[in-house]
């Protein structure tokens, strides 16, 4: 099971900003290890977030984005207390979900 | 005491000297306690063997942050100086680009390496030097050597007037110490890390007019 | 730094309930798989059902000067258009150009932040794609220094 | 003259750039300044820093037992502040420790964990990976606070006479010492600015800047594991981790460093 999700959500206006930290590998693929084989691919390619439940966002990653991945959004018209859920799933179809309240 | 008795072998090395006083002992036996601290603390793993930790005169001696005495500086400079082997027919300069390679290079010699040949090391020149004026990432642990064979006017390699410096600059790459007795520099060819043709490569980098380290 | 692990109480458990109660946003489209192998600009954007790229001040690339290691190197993408429905990341000389590709509607602003690897040198792009399949773009060079001991 | 040309560089790079969206011309240092702020707004120490808060209060190991008896100086349990007063005494264990041969000390100690099994595992690996996490955990805890290392015991001033020997001990075929590339003010390696160690480098400047989440490897890594590539570097052979050497070199960077602001967990190139 994979760590969990740093997630800040901070009110900015009238909307808010988000910055969530993934713990993953995101292994490109192209690297070989010590004995020479190449190690596979592993690497988040569905993000998603919802405000209050409601899909706000969705994003397609490839092997280029970097290790333990960082990914800042605004969500228009989020307040105080509302909450982002941020959703990632993997290549080997392994997915996560952690949650944050707008403070 | 007996808390010392029954803590690790480790700790057992320095509690000797401590016997229960409060006062520090004095600092050549605390010397003593450092090197023992020093020869127990390291293994050898893969190329990097115990011996890396036995050390010359020019490393004992350059070990502390006060410099050796003028005895033992001048000592260290002549062993190195008579330790320079020279190129083979006199040959003193290979290609910069070459040169430009090696100098980028900061590998080989650690324990994750898996070779000790000259072949598998950089030069770790761009580490501490700035060289050439393209490469903006290089260190400032040694003096620039931007323009290094143009300032020291170098213009033509053959020319007799060049041959000093040529030599000055060879016996610098081969042994550093040579001009300094505890200079930071690597002696890159006393200690084999980089063999004949690559310090002529190097050599050609700082002083052959061509190179970019040259260009006004 | 007292409050966050506060923010993450209870996330999956809440998840999970989001996800039972329909929720969260179902496998929309599916990854991309031809744009995420996509050599070029021009057919990464193909891959979107894009036109031709051209070059927008309504797009913005951000990210340093120079990275200190590629390994890392902070991007945004961001657009003023009105029509935009997608934002994409890429960099020009990775093996696969295509780093990141973003919805854009309007919940949230039309600009994210996120980190790439970078094999070296190279440009970066920001590009959008209309509703009408118009391809707009911004570019900045990102140098890539080597850094440390180098061993 | 170095600022001059640094500058010169930045520009040509500028003119270079397709986008005409630059402010003003930077100098080399400016823009990497400038990248380094840019990481700061998402270290990925926070992920390590939460998996080592787990780990302090979860029931693990052949007893089952949480970490909460531990006593990192200041007293069973208590976290803040013990940080920044690492390495120390411990009575209990009879010698100087450093914060990562200490919280393994204590994993053998209450969770029935093999310590010696510990020490020989590879940096960023099964329990080995777990002190790292620990160690960004109790770092955390000091965020902010200032290093004031205590030499009242003995064996701490002579660890850090031991320390300071080891420090400018040059051997390895490139001959170097710590102090090679950290006993000059204002010197870099490549484009990093090495911070002086034989005094206070200034608040979050070495010392009181690991743990740190290290971009170039994608890995958090302590003290322990900052000073073994350190010797890698320098081409010695491979300290033991605990080894008399880096606890040390661990009590004189730390000492020297009394009054600097710890900013651990930190992220670095």
């Amino acid at each position: 099971m994979a760590d969990p999700m740093r997630i800040r959500a901070q009110v900015a206006g009238s909307n808010a900003t988000v910055r969530v930290l993934m713990a993953h590998e995101m292994e490109t693929g192209q690297r070989r290890d010590s004995a020479g084989k190449v190690i596979p691919a592993w690497f988040i390619q569905e993000v998603s977030a919802t405000h209050n439940g409601k899909p706000v966002l969705a994003a397609q990653w490839g092997p280029a984005i970097a290790k333990n991945p960082f990914l800042q959004f605004t969500v228009k018209g989020a307040k105080a207390g509302d909450k982002i859920a941020v959703t990632w799933k993997d290549n080997k179809g392994d997915t996560r979900t952690d949650e944050a309240t707008v403070a | 005491m007996r808390r010392f008795i029954s803590s690790a072998a480790s700790a057992a090395v320095l509690a000797a000297l401590l016997a229960g006083c409060a006062a520090l002992p004095a600092s050549s036996e605390l010397d003593a306690v450092a090197a023992r601290a020093i020869q127990t603390s390291f293994s050898e793993r893969g190329i990097a063997k115990l011996d890396r930790i036995q050390q010359d005169l020019a490393q004992a001696a350059c070990s502390s942050d006060k410099a050796p005495d003028e005895a033992t500086a001048a000592r260290i400079m002549a062993e190195a100086k008579a330790g320079v082997k020279w190129p083979a027919g006199g040959w003193y300069i290979g290609d910069f680009r070459e040169g430009e390679r090696i100098a980028q290079s900061g590998r080989g010699m650690t324990w994750t390496d898996t070779s000790t040949a000259p072949s598998a090391n950089g030069g770790n020149c761009y580490n501490c030097h700035q060289i050439s004026k393209q490469e903006i990432s290089h260190g400032t642990i040694g003096p620039s050597l931007l323009n290094y064979g143009r300032n020291r006017g170098v213009t033509d390699l053959l020319a007799p007037t060049a041959q000093p410096i040529i030599e000055y600059t060879w016996m610098k790459l081969y042994n550093a110490r040579s001009y300094s007795a505890c200079s930071t520099m690597p002696r890159f060819g006393h200690m084999g890390l980089l063999d004949e043709n690559q310090l002529r490569h190097v050599m050609a980098l700082l002083l052959d007019p061509r190179s970019p380290v040259n260009q006004p | 730094m007292t409050t966050r692990r506060d923010l993450l109480a209870g996330a999956a458990k809440v998840a999970a309930l989001l996800a039972a109660a329909g929720a969260l946003p179902a496998a929309r489209a599916a990854w991309n798989n031809t744009a995420f192998e996509a050599k070029s600009l021009a057919d990464a954007a193909k891959a979107f059902g894009g036109g031709a790229p051209v070059e927008s001040k309504e797009v913005t690339v951000t990210g340093p000067d120079i990275a200190e290691n590629g390994a890392v190197v902070p991007v945004g993408c961001a657009t003023t258009l009105a029509g935009a429905k997608r934002l994409l990341l890429l960099v020009e000389k990775n093996p696969n150009v295509l780093a990141a590709a973003f919805d854009v509607n309007d919940l949230v602003e039309p600009s994210f932040n996120t980190r790439v690897k970078m094999g070296q040198s190279s440009n970066v792009y920001a590009v959008a794609i209309t509703a009408d399949n118009k391809v707009l773009y911004a570019v900045k060079e990102i140098k890539v220094t080597l850094g440390g001991c180098g061993g | 003259m170095k600022h001059a040309i640094t500058a010169a560089a930045a520009l040509a790079l500028l003119a270079g750039a397709a986008a005409a969206q630059q402010p003003a011309a930077k100098t080399g240092a400016d823009a990497i300044a400038e990248y380094r702020k840019l990481l700061e707004d998402g270290n990925p120490a926070d992920l390590f820093e939460a998996r080592g808060a787990r780990l302090w209060t979860d029931k693990r190991g052949p007893k089952n037992a949480s970490l909460e008896a531990c006593d990192l100086g200041k007293g069973p349990g208590v976290v803040k502040g013990a940080f920044v007063e690492l390495p120390r005494w411990f009575d209990d264990a009879g010698k100087v420790q450093d914060l990562e041969t200490r919280l393994v000390w204590c994993m053998e100690r209450y969770q029935g964990f093999s310590a010696a099994e510990i020490a020989k595992t590879p940096f960023d690996r099964g329990e080995m990976a777990n002190v790292t996490a620990l160690a960004t955990f109790v770092a955390n805890a000091s965020r902010g606070l200032r290093f004031n290392l205590p030499q009242r015991h003995p064996q701490e001033r002579q660890m850090y006479e031991v320390g300071k020997r080891a420090f400018f001990f040059r051997g390895g075929t490139h001959d170097f010492a710590c102090a090679s590339c950290h006993g000059v003010e204002g010197q870099r390696i490549r484009m990093q600015d090495l911070p002086i160690l034989t005094k206070n480098p200034g608040d979050g400047v070495g010392f009181a800047a690991w743990p740190a989440y290290r971009v170039s490897a994608g890995q958090m890594w302590g003290m322990q594991l900052r000073l073994n590539d350190c010797f890698r570097q320098q081409r010695f052979p491979y300290p033991g981790f605990g080894s008399d050497v880096t606890v040390a070199l661990g009590v004189y960077m730390g000492v020297n460093a009394k009054g600097a602001e710890s900013i651990a967990p930190s992220i670095k190139r």
